[in-house]
């Protein structure tokens, strides 16, 4: 039962978690600003805040030197197609450590969690000779299979926890019902645990939009997504503050965007299921 | 809900999951295991299947690897620190009643999207630089001398990058646990006469102790691998080189890739000595 | 100590009355009890009394003084909740020495009153447990506990065992009128369980959307309800209410006659239907008789067992003495 | 047909890029590009030669890899194969012999640098002092000191911090040959003990703690062409490709004032400056040399040249690869630093850079595949004593420990 | 058709017992309640004979055909939850239809029987809601109607009212009475109340740590409880147990007395005390008087209100034709 509150209070609080808020946003929003300024204005004493010209020039530049819309086709892809992968792969999973745990589900999930552990560079050398020998180099679908190795534990973990809090009587019910396995999993539990799921495969495609090693070790173009393009704006010659920006903030706009529509069910994935 | 039937059903469905992973771990690994006795340098091709435990020795025995270990530890002590303190505050702050609280909560939300390699050049460029970063413009404003972070204070720069990216997160698992605390058990406090300091510690506190075990645990796991941070920032200089980044180096800087998979192989054992050590404490903590 | 006067309280939330001007007069000692359906605003009642919410006028007095602004620490009351509220990470010690740390007691005196009411309340074998490892009795007695050391001026419980299960629930009620036998504290208890009300208060209050529809003891509440709210209200199983001809057979709008006060008769009777459930309990049986004065089932207990079931005619006669007659308004015909 | 090529982001490069619908419309074939950041472009193209991943058709590489990879039979050869305009015999001799492994050319020179002196002449004259065509180091630190006005944010002296094999130590390597130091003795005994090394690097702390920038110890070429474009140093020391830069009125506030020297010298004959080629290589695990070298021979032949100068301007052909360039009145005309480049180039010597004997070649490297690796480490001991972290004596000390563990790993 | 035998049917958890070997046969039509104290394994009886757990020993027929190893969905019969176990996702229609569906029911005969379903249990005008938007009640009448349309051989309930608050359990109650009476189907009914078995069942199968204790129609076993046990867990409030003197003084080792069965007299009387608490509940009330003979307060119903408080002097009387009396092993002595 929530107390009331005075609006004074209220108008505190609001202006002392905006202006945090604010702080926290800001790194983001210079970026934003100085991706619409001329590099001389990106670097001028004193920072100019909104009055300067904006121009989209930037933009412009970024777009003619680079394939941004395929980088942009890649990313979606892999982080979408990794995600998607996991899910099915963790779905049947995580509904037996959920509803029939045994003795060693505790132990099978915090394995599967260590793997995580497991430092990439360490197993770069062994991937990318099987990658040549299975003859999947700069491929789609090798990022995709990493990617969803790499973020397997995590969903796995989530949904486990999704699940958890599912009452394992509904499932009963449908068995009772008639139902087989498969359709107790896809009537029943998976749109009931939908809203986790869709945290799950949120969280998982920021996860794998944003791996920067294999994503870049493993692709030269046909599968290059937005890491390896940052790459090419992160150092050239002069310090190009505005062109850095535009770039920045091309690679990570769709990502944002997208988690600002999913809020709700994105601020549920962070928390990883972990907390109720 | 445990008959044979479903026992035998759910030994299928974990199945493929448990393979994958398997698969996964073991042959990379085994490779690694594989290069790590043996002399490969393929810059000079050189390829000695068989040197016993010299990759072993010289890696563990030099002088990075134990300075190297120490500034992993650091860094993640560091950023754990910083995300969990300021994440509790972050998450009690977003707590209270206010207007666009969704808003707020979208701003704090924010660096989580940001790719990491991204973030640490904006911070790199846009703020630490001596010369054009903002932090350098705020320092003449106050008429001080511009501070140079990534060389003067590189370890401590890292940290704040990388505990910008993982605040938001660390603060939405403490603000669901905050708002998962019953209003009467602060109420029956504040009845029971504890001003608000002492309902943060009594109360409070303990009932996140169990969302902060999650972060830690969560959070450990990301740390320990970071690399774009510090790949893009320092390269590794001014001590900041992390066991990650050290195998990077020998591995791809140095292409002495036996050298590399020996480190590998200690950098799995020791993550792996951290998690077994996190998992009984979680564990425990995640159990009751 | 423990007079606590509310004088013409009202309590808005936004734009919302949930509680109309009131004024309510609790004698020191009293063990008074709030009922009323659910969203009536017991809660929100006694939280003000709790000082938990601010008041959106009038004032609350407790032994004379003036408590409407002081915060609840200062009012020298203790709470107990209906979710127990109890500290999750503390010993069963600790719990209910909170409230003695935090206004800076010395520690033997602590031990002194921990002790004290670990033995009034059974608890002493558990001190060192930690609440998740308590039973739902328990675990309210401590919350109890907790209250008592404190040694307030009142009491307040807001459906202290409405957690519990039935056979749990009968003990702890007696317990808590005796703990108001011993110590002779204050107390406000809400509850929606009527047999609850009935059973411990000295005084209930009977509230409907905020409004107080009666105050009284529970007998005379029970023989003499103001109007067809409480009359529905107070008795188990609920008091047949008829309309109608049956009605103004008597000079009423409505009558209402309780379920123990309708005897079995072998023919004739002011009543005539056709069982539908019968239950048995042994003790006691009950009928649900359909007859035509009535749209509900009317319902009626006879002693011990009465060998008539599901299906058969049964003839019925109201003890003349026990009708209760109410106007149009739904008032009291006195 | 489609190639793929990696190459590196920087102006000449995004430029070629820009200019290479020409060869595609003329062969037509298409060109996938992969432009990457230095760092990330070495990591990728290392992993994919050495692992024979097969990737790319052409890869930027420089001095440094070239003969490494060439001597592992890893690139393919340039002798022949080239188109017809494509002389070899044009290349200057001090960059061909940098790319050349046992006669076989492995790589075209795209352009080529050495490194020398960039100076404003205004603030020369405010200290009263002249610069001469060959300054001494000691010249330099003086003229730095002098020209300091750290209230004005006028920094005397910018050169390379930034830790790295090719950042601090491309120019503290190339420096130290004019101390008179040397990486390796001819046992290949690693030298920073000796008094060279400790003079060396004494002196580029204590000039740049004097006269040097905040924060120095990051500064890269990006950082200090950015610094010296806004006007903040006296001197800067660096490749000679950033002569163009600075002096383009476009991006640079003081393109009017800038001044040319050699790099210095301390009097022991060398100098200090560096050798460097940003060069195209075919691998060969590449399955489309022909069409390859084809590109190759475009980019890097005598036709791109002329491209540039009809697109953008004679100031903006690559440098450094040709005689004929340094020949071209046109290109001497619009390039006032032509001359000096040249000079600059012709007077490193890869094979012999120090003034003692050394078992290597390379000027700002040793050609051995773990350079690299430990050069890098080094640059860290060296920028963390810029940064003021540790002493002089503490960096060479540490840099020797870890060059002798890391030679004596590498089984020398 | 509903005939379920169990045949030393037995349950073990790991090396736990929790069943031991078990014989037990419910007739078509009836409807059987277990009761037994929290743990008993109510519960996993049920369970098992819904397939829901396998049986560790012994057989489960139904209808004559073995079960045992038949999959729950095989068993034809139905099951409601305590929670509902509704599938909150879809609406009640789809609810009600899923396990039509799963058996591939043509859709107009899906139809037909929902709407037959939704009908008898009042459910028309809710059909399109969630079962979120439903109150507990029709939350458990959707449960219900689910099991209906499958028309199985035999309901399965597992506490199905326990959620539910005092006056609603009370409707659900002779609802889901009135259903058994039009369907004539098996049901097995598991509950821990036992207003509720005394009430519902035809049959009731008292359940101690797994054993049957007692098998009987209501008032058998409130009328001869087989034993100590049965005795104090059927009626309510619960029988009076004394032993020592004044049961040896009836040839027993402990007799029992319920409270109904008390008679207040003026003076003498087999048994005095004192009145501890007094629950006046208008239409009855319960004395618990501290008398000599019993540890515990003795529960005394006494009809309408009688005049006595806290302390006052008590005297007792049992009516001498319903003493129970139970021997050293706590059996029944005939
Ligand atoms: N914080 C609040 N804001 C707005 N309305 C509220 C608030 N708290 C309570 N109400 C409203 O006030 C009315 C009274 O609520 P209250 O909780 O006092 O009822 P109650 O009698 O305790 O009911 P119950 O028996 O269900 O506990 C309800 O209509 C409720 O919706
Ligand atoms: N899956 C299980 N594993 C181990 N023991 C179990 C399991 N399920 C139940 N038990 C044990 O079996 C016994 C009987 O449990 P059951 O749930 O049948 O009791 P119940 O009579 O239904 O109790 P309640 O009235 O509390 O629902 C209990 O002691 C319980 O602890
Ligand atoms: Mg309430
Ligand atoms: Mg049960």
């Amino acid at each position: 039962m929530a107390r009331a509150i005075s609006t004074p209070k209220k108008i505190m609080w609001t202006a002392l978690a905006w202006g945090v808020g604010l702080l926290i946003f800001f790194p983001i929003l210079w970026t934003f600003l100085t991706s619409f300024k001329t590099e001389a204005t990106a670097i001028s004493d004193p920072p100019v805040w909104f009055l300067f010209d904006w121009t989209t020039e930037n933009y412009s530049d970024v777009l003619a030197r680079s394939n941004y819309p395929l980088a942009l086709m890649n990313s979606i892809i892999i982080a979408v197609g990794s995600t998607l992968l996991g899910i099915v792969i963790a779905v049947p999973a995580a509904w037996a450590m959920a509803f029939v745990p045994g003795k060693r589900t505790k132990d099978v999930l915090m394995w599967m969690l260590s793997t995580k552990m497991l430092p990439a560079v360490g197993v770069l050398y062994p991937l990318v000779l099987i990658a040549k020998y299975l003859n999947v180099y700069d491929s789609r679908i090798m990022l995709i299979v990493v990617l969803m190795l790499i973020n397997l534990p995590i969903i796995v973990w989530m949904l486990y926890t999704y699940f958890r809090e599912i009452p394992g009587e509904i499932l009963e019910a449908a068995r009772m019902d008639g139902a087989s396995l498969g359709k107790e999993i896809i009537y029943v539990l998976t749109p009931m645990a939908l809203p986790g799921i869709a945290s799950t495969i949120l969280l998982n495609i920021i996860l794998a939009w944003n791996e920067a090693f294999w994503t870049i070790l493993l692709t030269t173009v046909d599968a290059a997504p937005l890491t390896k393009f940052i790459a090419s704006f992160s150092a050239p010659e002069g310090l190009f503050y505005a062109k850095l920006s535009a770039a920045s903030i091309m690679a990570i706009a769709p990502i944002i965007v997208m988690g600002w529509f999913s809020q709700k069910q994105l601020v549920r994935g962070l928390t990883f299921g972990a907390v109720k | 809900m445990a008959t044979q039937h479903s026992r035998t059903s759910a030994r299928i469905m974990v199945a493929p999951a448990v393979f994958v992973l398997l698969v996964w771990m073991l042959v990379p690994l085994c490779m690694t295991l594989y290069f790590s006795f043996a002399d490969y340098r393929p810059l000079r091709a050189t390829f000695d299947a068989w040197i016993g435990f010299d990759n072993y020795v010289s890696f563990l025995t030099s002088d990075s690897f134990l300075s190297s270990v120490g500034v992993t530890l650091q860094m993640v002590a560091g950023i754990l620190c910083i995300t969990i303190g300021g994440g509790v505050v972050l998450a009690l702050l977003l707590d209270q009643p206010m207007f666009g609280q969704g808003i707020v909560r979208i701003l704090v939300i924010a660096p989580f999207f940001v790719m990491p390699t991204v973030s640490a050049l904006v911070w790199k460029n846009m703020f630490f630089n001596v010369d054009n970063g903002l932090f350098s413009y705020l320092w003449r404003f106050f008429g001080a001398q511009p501070y140079d972070f990534l060389s003067q204070a590189p370890l401590f720069s890292i940290i704040v990058i990388v505990a910008w990216q993982w605040l938001p997160f660390a603060t939405l698992i403490l603000l669901t646990a905050v708002q998962s605390l019953s209003s009467e058990q602060l109420e029956a406090a504040e009845m029971d006469g504890a001003p608000p300091l002492s309902r943060f510690w009594h109360i409070i506190l303990p009932h996140l102790s169990r969302a902060i075990t999650v972060v830690i645990l969560i959070q450990t796991i990301f740390l320990l691998s970071i690399f774009a941070e510090i790949f893009v920032t320092t390269n590794g200089a001014f001590g900041t080189r992390t066991l990650t980044y050290l195998v990077y180096q020998r591995v791809l800087e140095s292409q002495n890739i036996g050298l590399g998979s020996a480190g590998g192989i200690v950098a799995v054992i020791l993550a792996n000595v951290v998690a077994i050590f996190l998992m009984r404490i979680v564990g425990k903590n995640l159990d009751n | 100590m423990g007079r606590i006067t509310l004088d013409r309280v009202q309590k808005k939330f936004g734009d919302v009355e949930v509680i109309p001007p009131l004024d309510l007069i609790i004698e020191d000692g009293e063990f008074v009890v709030f009922v009323g359906p659910s969203g009536c605003g017991k809660s929100t009642l006694l939280r003000l009394i709790a000082g938990l919410e601010d008041v959106s006028g009038g004032e609350i007095r407790i032994d004379g003084r003036p408590a409407t602004d002081l915060p609840p620490a200062k009012r020298g009351l203790a709470m107990v909740f209906q979710s127990y509220a109890l500290y999750p990470h503390m010993s069963v010690r600790k719990n209910i020495a909170f409230p003695l740390k935090m206004a800076g007691m010395a520690q033997d005196e602590q031990d002194r009153r921990i002790a004290k009411a670990a033995t009034a309340l059974n608890l002493t074998d558990y001190l060192d447990r930690r609440p998740g490892q308590l039973s739902g009795g328990q675990r309210q007695r401590v919350a109890i506990g907790r209250a008592i050391v404190r040694e307030p001026a009142a009491f307040l419980f807001d459906e202290p065992l409405s957690n519990l299960d039935a056979a749990l629930r009968v003990g702890m009620r007696m317990e808590i009128s005796e703990l108001h036998k011993t110590l002779a504290t204050t107390m406000i208890y809400v509850t929606h369980d009527q047999v609850e009300a009935m059973t411990m208060a000295d005084k209930i209050v009977v509230l409907r959307a905020g409004h107080v529809e009666q105050v009284g003891s529970p007998l005379e509440l029970y023989k003499t309800p103001r109007n067809t709210f409480v009359a529905g209200f107070i008795g188990s199983p609920k008091m047949n209410l008829l309309t109608g001809a049956a009605a103004a057979a008597h000079g009423a709008a409505t009558i209402g006659i309780r379920p123990e006060h309708l005897d079995v008769v072998d023919s004739g009777g002011t009543f005539t239907g056709r069982v539908g459930v019968a239950e048995h309990l042994g003790s006691d049986t009950f009928f649900h008789v359909h007859v035509p004065e009535m749209a509900e089932p009317m319902t009626v207990r006879a002693g011990g067992e009465v060998g008539l079931t599901h299906g058969d005619t049964i003839h019925l006669t109201p003890r003349a003495a026990h009708i209760h007659r109410f106007d149009a308004q739904g008032l009291r015909i006195a | 047909e489609e190639i793929t090529i990696a190459t590196v982001n920087n102006g000449d490069m995004v430029r070629m890029q820009a200019l290479s619908p020409a060869w595609e419309e003329q062969t037509g074939n298409t060109i996938n590009w992969v432009v990457l950041e230095e760092n990330v472009l070495r990591q990728n193209v290392t992993t994919d030669i050495s692992t024979g991943g097969g990737q790319y058709d052409v890869m930027t590489i420089g001095t440094y890899e070239a003969p490494i990879w060439g001597a592992n039979d890893w690139l393919v050869s340039l002798n022949d194969g080239m188109a017809d305009d494509w002389n070899a015999d044009d290349l200057l001799p001090a960059i061909r012999g940098g790319l050349t492994v046992d006669g076989t050319l492995v790589a075209a020179p795209f352009y080529g640098e050495s490194s020398m002196v960039m100076y404003r002449r205004d603030l020369m004259e405010a200290a009263g002092l002249e610069m001469p065509e060959a300054p001494t180091w000691q010249f330099i630190r003086e003229a730095a000191a002098a020209m300091t006005d750290r209230d004005a944010d006028i920094n005397g002296i910018c050169a390379r911090g930034k830790a790295g094999w090719g950042e601090n130590m491309a120019f503290l390597t190339a420096m130290s040959n004019s101390f008179g130091a040397r990486w390796f003795d001819m046992d290949w005994t690693a030298q920073f003990d000796s008094p060279e090394w400790a003079e060396t690097l004494t002196f580029y702390l204590e000039m740049m703690a004097e006269s040097g920038p905040a924060g120095a110890a990051n500064n890269g070429f990006n950082e200090n062409l950015t610094l010296f474009q806004q006007g903040k140093c006296g001197m800067w020391i660096d490749a000679t490709v950033a002569a163009s830069f600075v002096t383009n009125p476009e991006d640079s506030t003081v393109a009017d004032q800038v001044g040319f020297a050699l790099a210095p010298d301390t009097g022991l004959g060398k100098r200090g400056n560096w050798l460097w080629a940003w060069s195209l290589a075919i691998p060969a695990s590449s399955d489309k040399q022909e069409i390859a070298k084809d590109f190759i021979s475009w980019a890097t032949g005598p036709g791109y040249t002329t491209l540039v100068a009809e697109n953008e301007g004679w100031a903006n052909v690559p440098p450094g690869t040709r005689q004929s360039l340094y020949d071209n009145a046109e290109y001497l005309a619009a390039a006032p630093f032509a001359q000096m480049t040249l000079d600059s180039i012709n007077s490193a010597d890869p094979t012999a850079p120090s003034v003692q004997e050394v078992p290597y070649t390379g000027v700002q490297f040793v050609a051995i595949p773990e350079f690299a690796g430990i050069a890098t480490q080094v640059g860290q001991q060296f920028s963390d004593a810029l940064a003021g972290n540790m002493t002089a004596e503490e960096a060479l000390a540490a840099a020797q420990t870890l060059t002798t563990e890391e030679m004596e790993a590498a089984g020398y």
